[in-house]
């Protein structure tokens, strides 16, 4: 093994903690009503610190090297909003404190709407989903709710482009929805034809459409304002996914192109770290007319001021038709305290400048290896492109060996088999982050691996070589499926 | 600048290459009438007035740094070991992503499942996911498993009106769109009366362990009937109880879920938290989100990865039945170091702490004329106070003394106006106690 | 139980193979009248609890988090970028030793380089050492190297008086036992005066960049005339000045010494900072402390280590010129970290920052009726405030207004009572130089 | 290379930080004082902590793995320590502050004052050296000026044992007064036939004598007693080298022994991190003859409180006949800072624990070993213990080849070549805070060794085999000397 599991380095009567002494007299404990086992482990603080120290050693991440994991937006996570985040005033806020004792983070909290607002051209913002897919499925509950609302009961499909995320046709059935898959064109883009044909056959049914931009092939749909104008026309409301959104800021506002709501991912466009795999937080942006229907509570101004220089009173608001409750309390604060620091160090005009260097690094890297790979679209791209996994000569080597090689070169893999309707996909999304330097030695190791899956595909089929475990049997993970270790305690966990 | 390291030469060398004039040639599909808006923000600010500015903002709040803390009501403030932080701030682990390449990712990979592990142990379950977003999701998400376990033939969903209401509220927002009827909390049900609704239409019922008022109740009755009737039982307990307590397991539940976040998560105003989930073996293949399983590599060496991932919506879309795609990655890792350094002994302590504590707090103030402290049932670290006083006013007389109060029942129970919910933990000194103590009695 | 991991179980086993019964068996050397003595301390304390004691203590402080900070003299209170602490928290980094075995030390071996290229880029020598304890004693272990060069034939050592007092004072306290002649400031004595004394029993000289009054002096004169005697010029150089002005190497300098903690490292009540040693490649050999090198491994590898070994104490012992045996490793590496963070722009920016903000305080108190700011030389961040009171008395009026005040410079120079040194940095914005000039004003 | 130097990823115009605007008024600058070039590199925030990443990587540590390196007390560093250091109300605090507005700092000074004496029985501690090294300075100097004072102008030679660390000679010579070596008897300690000849043929020459107590070899000197009252009644104080106190806490009290003087090091016994060699903290405590001449300031009471609940007026003071100051203000307090929570987390019992699981642990290693490797006295250890690292059956290994073939099996090397009076030395100290699973697998590494030397002595010469770098050629780096890199600029750091 690569390090034992934390229970195999257990041993009964250890401990990793020094605890205070009871200070108040015992009370009786109701007996028949206490445990008499637990079977957790037993250790030193030392060795919990090694334990994960060393565990810490077998990840990757982007403070080791660089990412290109497309659709997650895998950019550098500011040290400073790590610190941010740990303020006292911060870390250690009671969500149920009062709200006159809560102003500092109140205040941030309606900072934060405002701007993201500002950003998106939104005229509603509520923080309170915890990540992206909360916030598309707070967001077609807002469409449900808009519809039912007008006292129209019918309207219960949504139109998904066939390059959207999963996330996006699983929302859908959460909200009670079904879906309408629609084509891509051969350019990539939304197959306008045939969203007029299913706009003019169920157009009564179509509660909206959820859409990504750019699409998830990196490509910003050119005909996105016929798409709104033509689901507005239907009577459905615009969804924007706005995963992407790093592709974007200070270049358009989705708001204003006609998009009715968007979630945006803090954990992506906006720093805040993706630690393996969450906390994310994906906010909802909304137009006037969707604004009464957000998730809640949002932060409101609940009494102005009435010095020159003293703040308002912050408090929170539940909308009036609000779609209820995302979790409890008010989102993940953590990730907001982040984010305002993000926009904070930016500017507007500095946040147009990450947008503009997210697309030059990923129209960089699609200039240099369109002679190499099989780029699918002849377009600029935006945050991302995709490419085909699969090489002329080399006709056993796919999109995973490829990706897997790469490990070798000391890359984190792009993400593969992404969108679907690429075959072997490749999507890269090297972030504004990243420097002219390591793109070019990324070119190159992509370079070399073409040739490699020519003259030599066992070391791709094989690889990796140099990770910490060579490929996983993940059917037998499936198949046996041991979800906890059977912990090996002597004395059985008794206490 | 912000953290771009392009300079200006670079810039033209790469727009060179690609075979354009100017960045902005790069964004020609974006309609023009829409191209290039200004963002009318503030800032540009150096990281140091960034840092000013934002210390001014949480020095703004009354928190429990420099408050005594006796607020819970589902988020509490409990004593984090140093080295929970030291070990979240590697970057290793921070700044990873999604373990979907698991050759990359065995650090992440092993601590999830040795979190999965500890929690299966906690709660006397057989499987646990990699966590939900926090105590309210998990509970939304069983109600989904139930209505799954009952191949979609079961629509009723009760729940006990002494879950948390945020909790309820999520629920119902949940799944508003699809057609279940949820019940059982619109009044004081007990327990008896709860059960009596129970029947062959019921997917669940789920109950709260100890419930929102503190108490622990007597579960033998109803999960007798909904087994019976063929319906889930649901526990939301709050872990830390379960160091000290029967496990749900033993208990009978099918389903536990709950917030982790008293496991080594500060109360960061609400989030970010994690939801745990744990269930059966039968159930395993229903639980939505992120699950880790151990397999072996090529070279047979033990390793872990990602299972069930055909359950996901990203391979499943449409079909799956939740369009979860994280968990609370870091917050789980939280939590199984936290676990890990309080170990089986260690946590048991501090549930203890918690108890003995809280009991002396409700017996001196019990004995204040004007308090009345609900005993009927035996209560964990949280229990309920009839004051004589809106709460409101109470609480504002603590802060004043630098105490944060109870929480205000009244808000969610409107029979419960001038009820008191308070919380004592390891982290409240005897000194704390005596103080508020003294200063209720000044109150009465 | 501390952070002693053995278990009862554990102890019998070990004391069994051992062959002992009892830990107190193993002590049987020590006399018996004198074993096992209680120590009479309070405690043990819990995590929690000793976090709350500390805690406390450090609130007690007046510090630069709270107050508006305009003292200096030695110790400057500059902004660390937030990613300093998050790399010095790095286990690897922190909790390890010497780097002895190299094999096993690359990390900190190449960071130290790093650190002694730097600083040489600054200070315009050829070469570093891995740091000293601080500023005053690299300025000791310069007068050793000085000695040294002079074949112990050269006793004479001339301080300026405007170098820091208590650098002053730890030279003498070093070489108390040593024969020497540390002359020079006893009095006010100027430049001019002090090329006077340079004779052919000189060793060297030392003299301060900016001065302890935060004077830039022209040292022309003083170095051609040292440099014709045969003389040392030693200067004691504030690192941060150097991004911006002459490097001492430039001016003639042939060791230049000073106090690193403003290149990354907190205030911290005076410890841990860092003192670095560079000079020309001449004397590289008679350098104290650390010293690390390039070379290459068994395999042709490019790779460094410790070097010039055999002059140190571990192996030379009492022919050893020192008896030092660490760097301040860790702040070695904050400084290493800070450099690489600010670059050659940013640490010039900072530079310019205090500059600007130190002259406009300058200006500002200048014209108050009752202020005298000194001005006959150039100054960088530091400047001399002739006042009608005495200093303590404006100070305690300061920190009433959440201003920590200049330092009373009466206290190591009687001739000038009622002076007051004030340190701008770019950590002072201009409404608290606002601030604290209104206040002056109406103290005046 | 493992990892390319800072200024190899330097590019001219990048930046790693965000700085202020200017927010007053520009002022002339004299431009015949400043200076043209800068040769600093310029990089990324995220390259900057990508590459200090990778460094640490290149690290062995506590954190890491076992490391029983004898003489410098590798226990394990506690977190809270960490933490504390940090608050802002110390990492903050000016050291010329008033001392009225450092009533927090100068507390926690004189607590850690008085617990150092009241630990080793002294009656005055200054806790102003900065290093062990220093406090052997301050403590000789101490003995020089208390001759001095009396008018003994004489005594100008220390004892010093053969078994000494290097640094007692070297703060011999650095006082200004000259070594007189001790051989050590058979049984390891100081051989009392030879002290008391030279007692008898130098006494009044002889200022005093350093010892270190347990010594090199890890031996508590049976005749301890009689050394001093040799020493004492030759005229010559004692001072007591504290580096190995990690066997004494609770044990025995240097101060009752009869010594008059020894340092403590922080950073070994008291936990404070070592840093990659530094800082350190090495107090000093002395007996009453001594306390005058303390290094200064100490932490007094200046003023009682009135009040019973109220806290006395902490200040500096600087003792009657001081011999001066160690370095600028008054020690490294981050130091001073950790080694407090150090002491107030285990108490009395505690730390007489602490040095009780030290010396079991060292014995331990020591039972299982002494039958593999020659272990030169029969004699239970302190703290630590040496041991030959030549094996008969096979001549050509040395203990350099152990050590480095140690590292093979994921350990660091012991001390090794030290103490010098053991041929092949290797000092073995494994503290208290290992487990005893750890100890039994080092216990098997090294007795595998034992037999790789005779079966596959090539595997121990051309260790190690898995560390970042192979054995390095250190000739060559005296020899070259590179000390600092020539800055490949482009613009040669022009500014």
């Amino acid at each position: 093994v690569l390090e034992p599991l934390i229970y195999d380095i257990s041993v009964p009567g250890r401990l990793g903690v020094n605890l205070p002494e009871l200070d108040v007299p015992e009370a009786d404990l109701p007996d028949d009503l206490l445990r008499d086992d637990l079977k957790l482990p037993e250790v030193s603080e030392l060795q919990v610190v090694r334990h994960f120290l060393k565990l810490s050693q077998l990840n990757y991440s982007i403070d080791k090297g660089f990412y290109p994991l497309g659709s997650c937006t895998m950019k550098y996570n500011p040290k400073l909003n790590e610190d941010m985040a740990r303020l006292p005033g911060f870390a250690f806020q009671h969500p149920l404190a009062d709200e006159a004792g809560s102003q500092g983070a109140l205040a941030l909290m309606y900072q934060l709407q405002n701007w993201l607002a500002e950003i998106s051209g939104f005229d509603g913002v509520s923080l309170t989903p915890a990540a992206g897919a909360q916030g598309e499925f707070a967001g077609i509950l807002m469409i449900r709710n808009y519809h039912l609302d007008r006292g129209d009961t019918e309207r219960t499909k949504i139109l998904v482009p066939n390059s959207a995320h999963g996330t996006n046709p699983a929302t859908v059935t959460m909200a009670g929805y079904s879906v309408i898959e629609l084509p891509s064109d051969d350019r990539g883009d939304v197959d306008l034809d045939a969203l007029r044909k299913v706009c003019k056959e169920q157009g009564p049914q179509i509660a909206g459409m959820m859409i990504t931009v750019p699409s998830t092939l990196g490509l910003f749909d050119a005909h996105i304002l016929e798409v709104i104008e033509i689901v507005h026309a239907a009577g459905g409301l615009m969804y924007m996914d706005g995963a992407n959104m790093n592709a974007l800021m200070g270049q358009v506002k989705p708001g204003e192109l006609g998009f009715d709501v968007m979630h945006y991912n803090l954990h992506k466009t906006f720093s805040t770290p993706h630690g393996g795999g969450g906390p994310g937080s994906g906010p909802v942006g909304v137009n006037e007319k969707l604004k009464p229907f957000l998730p809640g509570p949002i932060v409101d101004i609940v009494e102005e001021s009435t010095e020159e220089d003293e703040a308002p009173l912050y408090g929170f608001v539940m909308p009036e038709k609000s779609i209820g409750r995302m979790k409890a309390f008010h989102g993940n604060f953590g990730m907001h305290v982040r984010a305002y620091a993000y926009i904070r160090v930016y500017g507007g005009e500095g946040l147009r400048d990450v947008s503009r260097h997210a697309v030059l690094n990923a129209n960089y890297i699609r200039a240099h290896l369109m002679d190499t790979y099989k780029v699918p679209y002849p377009r600029y791209c935006g945050h991302e492109f995709v490419m085909e996994g699969h090489l002329e000569g080399a006709d056993d080597i796919h999109a995973l060996d490829i990706s897997k090689r790469l490990m070798d070169y000391g890359y984190h893999p792009p993400t593969n088999y992404f969108p679907l309707i690429v075959p072997e996909a490749l999507l890269i999304e090297p972030t504004e982050t990243e420097t002219k330097e390591v793109l070019d030695e990324f070119i190159d190791a992509m370079k070399k691996i073409a040739e490699e899956a020519r003259t030599n595909p066992d070391l791709l089929h094989n690889a990796p070589h140099t990770a910490p475990v060579k490929r996983l049997d993940e059917v037998k993970a499936a198949k046996d499926l041991v979800l906890c270790c059977a912990p090996a305690l002597p004395d059985g966990g008794a206490l | 600048m912000g953290y771009i390291p392009h300079t200006e030469v670079e810039r033209q060398q790469m727009l060179a290459a690609i075979g354009v004039t100017t960045i902005e040639d790069l964004f020609e599909a974006v309609p023009a009438s829409h191209r290039f808006p200004k963002l009318d923000l503030p800032g540009p600010l150096s990281e140091m007035e960034v840092a000013s500015e934002m210390q001014a903002l949480a020095e703004a709040n009354e928190h429990a740094g420099d408050f005594a803390m006796f607020r819970g009501a589902g988020a509490y403030h409990h004593f984090v070991p140093a080295a929970v932080n030291h070990i979240l701030l590697r970057g290793e682990f921070y700044t990873a992503y999604t373990p979907y390449q698991p050759e990359l990712s065995q650090g992440t990979l092993q601590a999830t499942y040795e979190y999965q592990s500890m929690m299966c142990a906690l709660t006397g379950m057989d499987a646990a996911n990699a966590s939900h977003y926090d105590g309210a999701t998990s509970l939304a998400e069983a109600v989904t498993v139930a209505v799954q376990v009952g191949r979609s033939k079961r629509n009723k969903i009760i729940l006990s009106h002494a879950i948390h209401p945020q909790y309820r509220e999520v629920v119902r927002t949940y799944h508003q769109g699809r057609g279940l009827e949820i019940v059982g909390d619109e009044a004081t049900a007990s327990l008896e009366e709860l059960s009596e609704l129970i029947d062959s239409d019921t997917a669940m019922i789920a109950v709260s362990y100890p419930n929102f008022f503190g108490q622990i109740e007597d579960f033998a009755k109803i999960v007798e009937v909904a087994h019976e009737k063929g319906a889930l039982v649901v526990f939301v307990a709050n872990p830390l109880m379960l160091a000290l307590f029967k496990s749900p397991g033993e208990l009978g539940a099918d389903i536990v879920v709950g917030e982790a976040q008293p496991l080594g998560v500060p109360l960061s105003y609400g989030g970010p938290y994690l939801g745990y989930f744990a269930t059966r073996t039968a159930y395993v293949r229903k639980i939505a989100g992120r699950i880790i399983g151990e397999t072996v590599d090529a070279d047979g060496k033990k390793a872990y990865v990602m299972t069930l991932r055909p359950r996901e919506q990203d391979i499943r879309r449409e079909k799956a039945s939740s369009n979860i795609c994280t968990n609370q990655g870091l917050m789980a890792l939280a939590a199984s170091v936290y676990l890990a350094l309080m170990g089986r002994n260690g946590l048991r302590k501090v549930a203890q702490l918690s108890y003995h504590k809280a009991h002396y707090a409700a017996d001196q103030i019990d004995k204040i004329d004007g308090y009345k402290v609900w005993r009927s049932k035996p209560f964990f670290n949280e229990f309920v106070v009839k004051c004589l006083k809106p709460v409101s006013e109470i609480n504002n007389a603590l802060i004043a003394e630098g105490i944060i109060g109870g929480y205000d029942l009244g808000q969610d129970y409107p029979h419960l106006k001038d009820h008191m919910l308070l919380c004592v933990t390891e982290m409240n000194a005897k000194a704390e106690i005596d103080a508020l103590v003294d200063i209720l009695k000044g109150l009465a």
